[in-house]
């Protein structure tokens, strides 16, 4: 149980969280959220979208039964929260260059935050793609040294990445699955996946993906994962 | 703990009735951060098979109103390399540990089982009921002849006690518990998970590649409750009942209904300390109402 | 309203393919308050019998997660009472009206079925299935051999085309829709209710006088689809499939796996407005995709 | 649909909503209640606790799933209710004698406040029965001629009820039986009856009642029954 602090609509359809909570979060990372009983029955995995001792943030997309819940909680309300879950990104050393898509921009702040905070010097690009209506824009530009955006459009068609680049990318699979595609063999590339999920710890198999080196839990081996592993690229 | 819950399943000594089902519990180690596994009365494997398994491809989980539909199809590492990693840990946990072997043929249950007499396990769950593999499994479990066809078998040969966990998807689940029980089947569990289909109407298509795939959850309970009484009323070996059961309250319907345990599945991913709560629930129950042990409600509708 | 819904079941036009089912609609007139029943494809009696039943005795209803179970055990004014009281009013609501009936052997189907040809019915839906009536009922439905049997002595000396509806309680469900269209039936429907069981743990027995209960409503909805889509896959006479269907997007999954109409059950009572919503939503799809039909997307699964 | 203008508590485990309403509304009748989606699955019956053009007021008691998500809704909050349904309480010209136990007692008020006004010069008693803490006992009193109260004991020990009053009772069922059996045959009793209930509007067959004139549906021939049809007294 997390007392909310505030949840408010950010956007359209697109809600933005904050929770009391305190622990060890890392960028990357998730947590099964719910504030129901049995219906629906499962509790539904949400990244983290920042996080600072005491307050964790979701950035989360109104679009079922669960995230309608969700949306509908108010300031002082109580809502279940396990985790944090996965692996979360490795650490990075190198210059960054993020690509989001839609609500996948949703973790890319925490690790944008955190990678800046890790490495002061380092360079930090980040690219954005929005079906529609943009948000959170102005929030990667105050961190970031660059951020491309596209409205419509498709991202990777704007994109190029330099050499000493590592390359994290979240959104739709196809997406996703174009960054893999389009980016250097010499880049280092993680993607962060999404599957359907009911236990979130590993225990039930059901968000496998299938991957190089044979079967992979989504929840507890991923969500991030090497794009070699996962992209037959 | 009070010995309020302590529970006898023939000559095995469950120090609760409360055991996690299998597939919902994978070999323990992540319900381990939740909480000490030898509180449980039991725990059940994950499906084991005689060779590792990768499982169903494509979408595995679909969420049903009050229920969950799966089709992992019995992704596990095989018998081998189960009893390697994964049993010195469970050895060690006090606690009884139920081993599921799933097979395709019956080569195949009958060596997985064979290996499984090399190691000092006190009770196999033969699983004849699984709804997501095609070759075998429920194939076995949905008539009373080759239910009590593969249960002798396995009996004759396993050195330990076999309860067969039956499918709610065949014929008349009593007729298939005699049958088990003629063949020297010591204990009967079910349920399994019920055959149901998804279609995702977006994509005009079936979610699932295996087209059918398993019921389980809050959503199954009465049919679970009227089919473990229906055995109940049947057989003379103990039962283990399950489906849908999420709170104490559930748990002690199907020990009235004339279980000897019940094992929780689903509700473990909606709430991990469900088996903890059910346990303290039916310890609570025990004292209000003056029972010295469970086992005094037992049957008793 | 557009003809993007209308639906032939063998040559009987429905303007749309939502109808209410039997036992959840009375005999229509409680919802006339809510919206005019004109507007639905048809509508289904409640179950009729040859005498007068006055349905079972204590409890009746008993919610379960997502789920009802109940045993009102065909309560019903008997035939004559029907024919006389009810039908003239049915008669003159322009939809077409399902005439469900049920009996306890096979003279008191045939006695009734025989009442029935003098009415203009436009379909009977035979129903042997329902688990809450000890003698007749469930037991024709749960073989494919009394199944047949009995679909052929009602087919040959009724006048009017007889639907099926089967039980999800017995062996193979497309076995069972084989045997009756092979006897003559001319169409199908699907699901009755799941049998299940309650017990009240707080008085230590079970809910229902009859012991067990049949189980509908959302909780049932997968195992519905699956049947519906195994019989489809198995039968050419149409299909009226149900089971927990809550709301146009459930409804149109029936229709992908094969239904030719829906029947809306429990949903009616949590929301009486279901069917009409249901037929909207339908339509609003219709010219969301572009469908002349509705009929264009059934069976594409 | 209608929202709530007030819902507290006024008793440890006792709610009173009042909702915006307005329409035709008898003392003896009951509305179905929601405020969720699937789980539960059915709508709640609650009497008619009181009733002015605009304000229909429901006093609860909080014992399950349904009436639990009920004492959450806050003012402004929506509340799904169908009805007004069932028969109601019939005219009373006599003098009346109400009976009321428990959360029984909640139509009665509507009861008693409606007889008064259409009899002014109508003698109306009224004795209430509480197994543990009382509630709503001042609104009767300064309603009725002469209000008996009795918390633990036995409501019907101190019942007498004179040859010119009507007798109306709400309650737990055995205190009902024994209101019927008690009180003198000369005396019109009706008593006001609960069933477990799906429709509410008498087509589902669900809340039949056995009477002396065959099955009768609670929620539309009821709940108001003369206590000779039900109770064979
Ligand atoms: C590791 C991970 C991190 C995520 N982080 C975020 C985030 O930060 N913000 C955000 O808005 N969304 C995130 N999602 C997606 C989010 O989990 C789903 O949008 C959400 O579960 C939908 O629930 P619903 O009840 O609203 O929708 P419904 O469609 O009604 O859900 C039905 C079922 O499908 C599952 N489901 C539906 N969509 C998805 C999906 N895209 N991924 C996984 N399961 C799904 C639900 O969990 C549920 O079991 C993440 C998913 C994963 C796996
Ligand atoms: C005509 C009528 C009028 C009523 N008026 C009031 C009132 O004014 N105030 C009040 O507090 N209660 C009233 N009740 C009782 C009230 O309906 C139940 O307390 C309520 O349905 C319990 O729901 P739950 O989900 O909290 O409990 P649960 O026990 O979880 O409910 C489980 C199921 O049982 C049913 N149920 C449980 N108890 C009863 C009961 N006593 N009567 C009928 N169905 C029940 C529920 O509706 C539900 O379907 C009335 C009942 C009827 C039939
Ligand atoms: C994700 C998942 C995986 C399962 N895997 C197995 C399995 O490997 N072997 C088996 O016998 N049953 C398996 N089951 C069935 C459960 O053990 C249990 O019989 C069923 O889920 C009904 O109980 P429940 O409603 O409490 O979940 C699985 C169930 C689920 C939900
Ligand atoms: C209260 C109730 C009464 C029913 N009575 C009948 C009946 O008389 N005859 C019949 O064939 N089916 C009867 N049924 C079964 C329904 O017609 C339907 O087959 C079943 O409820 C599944 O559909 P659903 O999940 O949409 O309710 C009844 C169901 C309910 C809930
Ligand atoms: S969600 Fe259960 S293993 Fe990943
Ligand atoms: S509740 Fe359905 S008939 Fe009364």
């Amino acid at each position: 149980m997390a007392v909310i602090l505030t949840n408010t609509s950010v956007s359209p359809g697109i809600f933005k969280m904050t929770v009391e909570f305190t622990g060890d979060v890392k960028p990357g990372q998730f947590f099964m959220l719910r504030a129901w009983d049995k219906d629906p029955l499962l509790s539904r995995p949400i990244s983290v979208h920042d996080y600072t001792p005491g307050k964790l943030t979701f950035l989360y997309q109104v679009v079922g039964k669960g995230t309608e819940i969700l949306a509908r909680l108010q300031t002082g309300d109580d809502v279940t929260i396990q985790g944090p879950y996965g692996n979360g990104f490795p650490k990075i050393t190198e210059d960054l260059c993020v690509v989001g898509g839609g609500i996948g921009t949703a973790p890319l702040y925490y690790l944008v935050r955190n990678y800046k905070a890790e490495n002061p010097t380092g360079k930090c690009r980040v690219y954005l793609g929005f079906r529609d209506t943009p948000y959170g824009v102005e929030a990667f530009e105050a961190l970031a040294d660059e951020v491309v955006l596209d409205v419509g459009g498709i991202i990777t068609h704007k994109l190029s990445v330099t050499p000493d680049e590592t390359v994290v990318t979240c959104g739709p699979e196809i997406m996703m699955e174009s960054v893999a595609k389009t980016v250097s063999a010499e880049n280092t590339v993680y993607v962060s996946l999404e599957a359907h999920m009911a236990c979130g710890i590993g225990a039930c198999l059901g968000c496998t993906c299938e991957t190089k080196s044979g079967n992979k839990k989504v929840c507890k081996d991923g969500p991030v994962f090497l794009r070699e592993e996962v992209f037959y690229v | 703990m009070s010995k309020c819950l302590e529970t006898k399943f023939n000559d095995i000594l469950f120090k609760n009735p409360v055991i996690p089902a299998s597939g919902t519990f994978g070999f323990g180690r992540e319900y381990e951060a939740f909480y000490d596994l030898a509180k449980l009365g039991g725990l059940c494997s994950k499906g084991l098979t005689l060779e590792p398994k990768p499982g169903n491809k494509g979408m595995r989980l679909w969420e049903t109103p009050a229920g969950l539909m799966n089709s992992i199809g019995l992704e596990n590492p095989g018998i081998d390399a189960f009893i390697k990693t994964e049993w010195p840990h469970l050895k060690a946990i006090d606690t009884v540990t139920v081993i599921n072997v799933g097979g395709k043929d019956e080569e195949s249950y009958l060596t997985a089982i064979e290996k499984l007499n090399a190691i000092d396990a006190q009770l196999i769950e033969l699983n004849i009921s699984c709804p997501n593999v095609k070759a075998g499994g429920m194939a076995y479990g949905m008539k009373a002849e080759t239910a009590g066809d593969i249960t002798k078998k396995v009996v004759d040969i396993s050195r330990h006690p076999i309860m067969v966990k039956l499918s709610p998807n065949g014929d008349s689940i009593a007729d298939i518990a005699l049958a088990c029980e003629a063949a020297g089947a010591q204990g009967i569990s079910l349920i399994n998970t019920l055959q149901g289909m998804a279609i995702d109407y977006k994509k005009k298509k079936v979610v699932f590649d295996n087209l059918y795939a398993g019921l389980s959850g809050p959503a199954v309970k009465p049919i679970a409750l009227r089919m473990t009484h229906q055995v109940c009323q049947t057989v003379k070996i103990p039962v283990m009942a399950m489906g849908g059961i999420s709170d104490w309250q559930d748990a002690l319907e199907f020990i009235m209904a004339g279980a000897t345990c019940i094992q929780i599945g689903t509700i473990n991913f909606n709430n991990p300390m469900a088996p903890i709560e059910i346990i303290e629930g039916l310890e609570a129950y025990c004292i209000n109402e003056g029972l010295a042990n469970i086992g005094e409600v037992r049957g008793i509708v």
